[in-house]
């Protein structure tokens, strides 16, 4: 199995994980992105996933079978919350089963990583000053400046 | 050569947008051409690594567009 | 927490999960390694796991705790299985948070790589072929072959 | 000068001494002293990462023994 799936309800990886299972497997590596109380020095209060669904599926589809491929893994699974999250919540899931230890902590890890730069996802942190921003989205930030400012004029 | 088109609009673009998604007649005949006039009516930020995908796929900016067609654009991403 | 534990007991990650959790931490690491049905071509029936516990455990807690230094990790748990276990079961479980996924990968990785070398524990694994020996022990394997070769002669 | 020593065995050690523990009244004044009589009464063999432990933590090999010590000889371990 491999594959990538959106949950709009809470993750539980007791489930995810027996999916993964097989004898011919001697190391298991998993990988949970939970979310902080902070980012980049802005204390967070809540994180909002949203997914362009169709797309974030079949590309996260696309990244886990790369990563059996290239590290030759045998079963993988990488699952993504969307919606509204509170702190310390799981935003995502991966899980990858692999005859040695070596190729499970390498699946794991480039799927991690190609999921946040290829995955058609987006989070908005909203913070304790009040604010919020779309994360690396630098012209979002600097144009929600330029509004925050403006506003603030003609108040 | 108009066509019809379905915009589908996410993060920082569905806040300017103000709607989800919406049909558009258009003499767009790229991704390129669309962003442009959107842009224009919406004041779209254009931030640096702006993606698009055509019917659920990703997309070359100077690809031509058919009546019917769906475009999102996607501005940076940030799963995780 | 950093800690090492053993246990004669089934493993069941989802209880040691929740004594890893901390609101300033993005990201959270684990390793499972579980008995393969196969072992450098020979096909394997069971294992069984031996522990000197007292060094076993005053070892594994160094581990962990040099992982947090090195890595910057949060908190970190290892729980290793001793007795006899069967094939596809949880031998050893690694868990470790860290502020950022790079520590908590690494952390998680150097972990499990220090516990194989240096924490006295020994595996006997049962071939299909009625013999048995103690892995890593090629000097164990070799006398192990000579009194196989004599007893034979004997009979 | 004999000295009463506790040692315990692991693995193919505890198999060929056939016990898991044993108290020994012995003149070996160092584990390297201690092993080589042990070995020649059960016969052990010689993994080439041989280790050992006085009083539960890591020892020399040339550490003087006292009475009461316990002794535990580390074959190549295993874990994970």
């Amino acid at each position: 199995m491999n594959l990538f799936k959106l949950s709009a309800e809470s993750l539980r990886p007791e489930n995810f994980r027996e999916h993964l299972r097989d004898p011919a497997c001697g190391g298991f590596s998993t990988f949970e992105g939970w979310v902080r109380n902070q980012n980049e020095g802005r204390e967070v209060m809540e994180l909002e996933y949203q997914a362009y669904e169709p797309l974030a599926v079949k590309e996260g589809c696309r990244i886990v079978a790369e990563a059996s491929q290239r590290y030759g893994s045998s079963k993988a699974l990488c699952v993504h919350r969307v919606g509204d999250l509170a702190i310390g919540e799981l935003a995502v899931w991966v899980g990858v089963s692999a005859p040695h230890r070596d190729a499970a902590f390498a699946a794991c890890r480039f799927i991690i990583d190609e999921v946040k730069h290829r995955v058609p996802i987006w989070k908005k942190e909203h913070y304790s000053d009040g604010n919020s921003g779309w994360v690396n989205c630098e012209a979002c930030a600097e144009q929600a400046a330029n509004s925050r400012v403006s506003s603030s004029r003609r108040a | 050569a108009r066509r019809k088109l379905r915009i589908e609009y996410f993060a920082i673009l569905r806040e300017r947008a103000g709607v989800d998604c919406e049909e558009l007649d258009t003499e767009a005949s790229t991704p390129a051409e669309l962003f442009e006039e959107l842009s224009q009516r919406y004041a779209f930020p254009v931030p640096g690594q702006l993606k698009v995908a055509v019917n659920d796929e990703f997309s070359d900016w100077q690809t031509l567009l058919a009546d019917g067609d769906s475009v999102v654009f996607i501005p940076p991403v940030a799963g995780g």
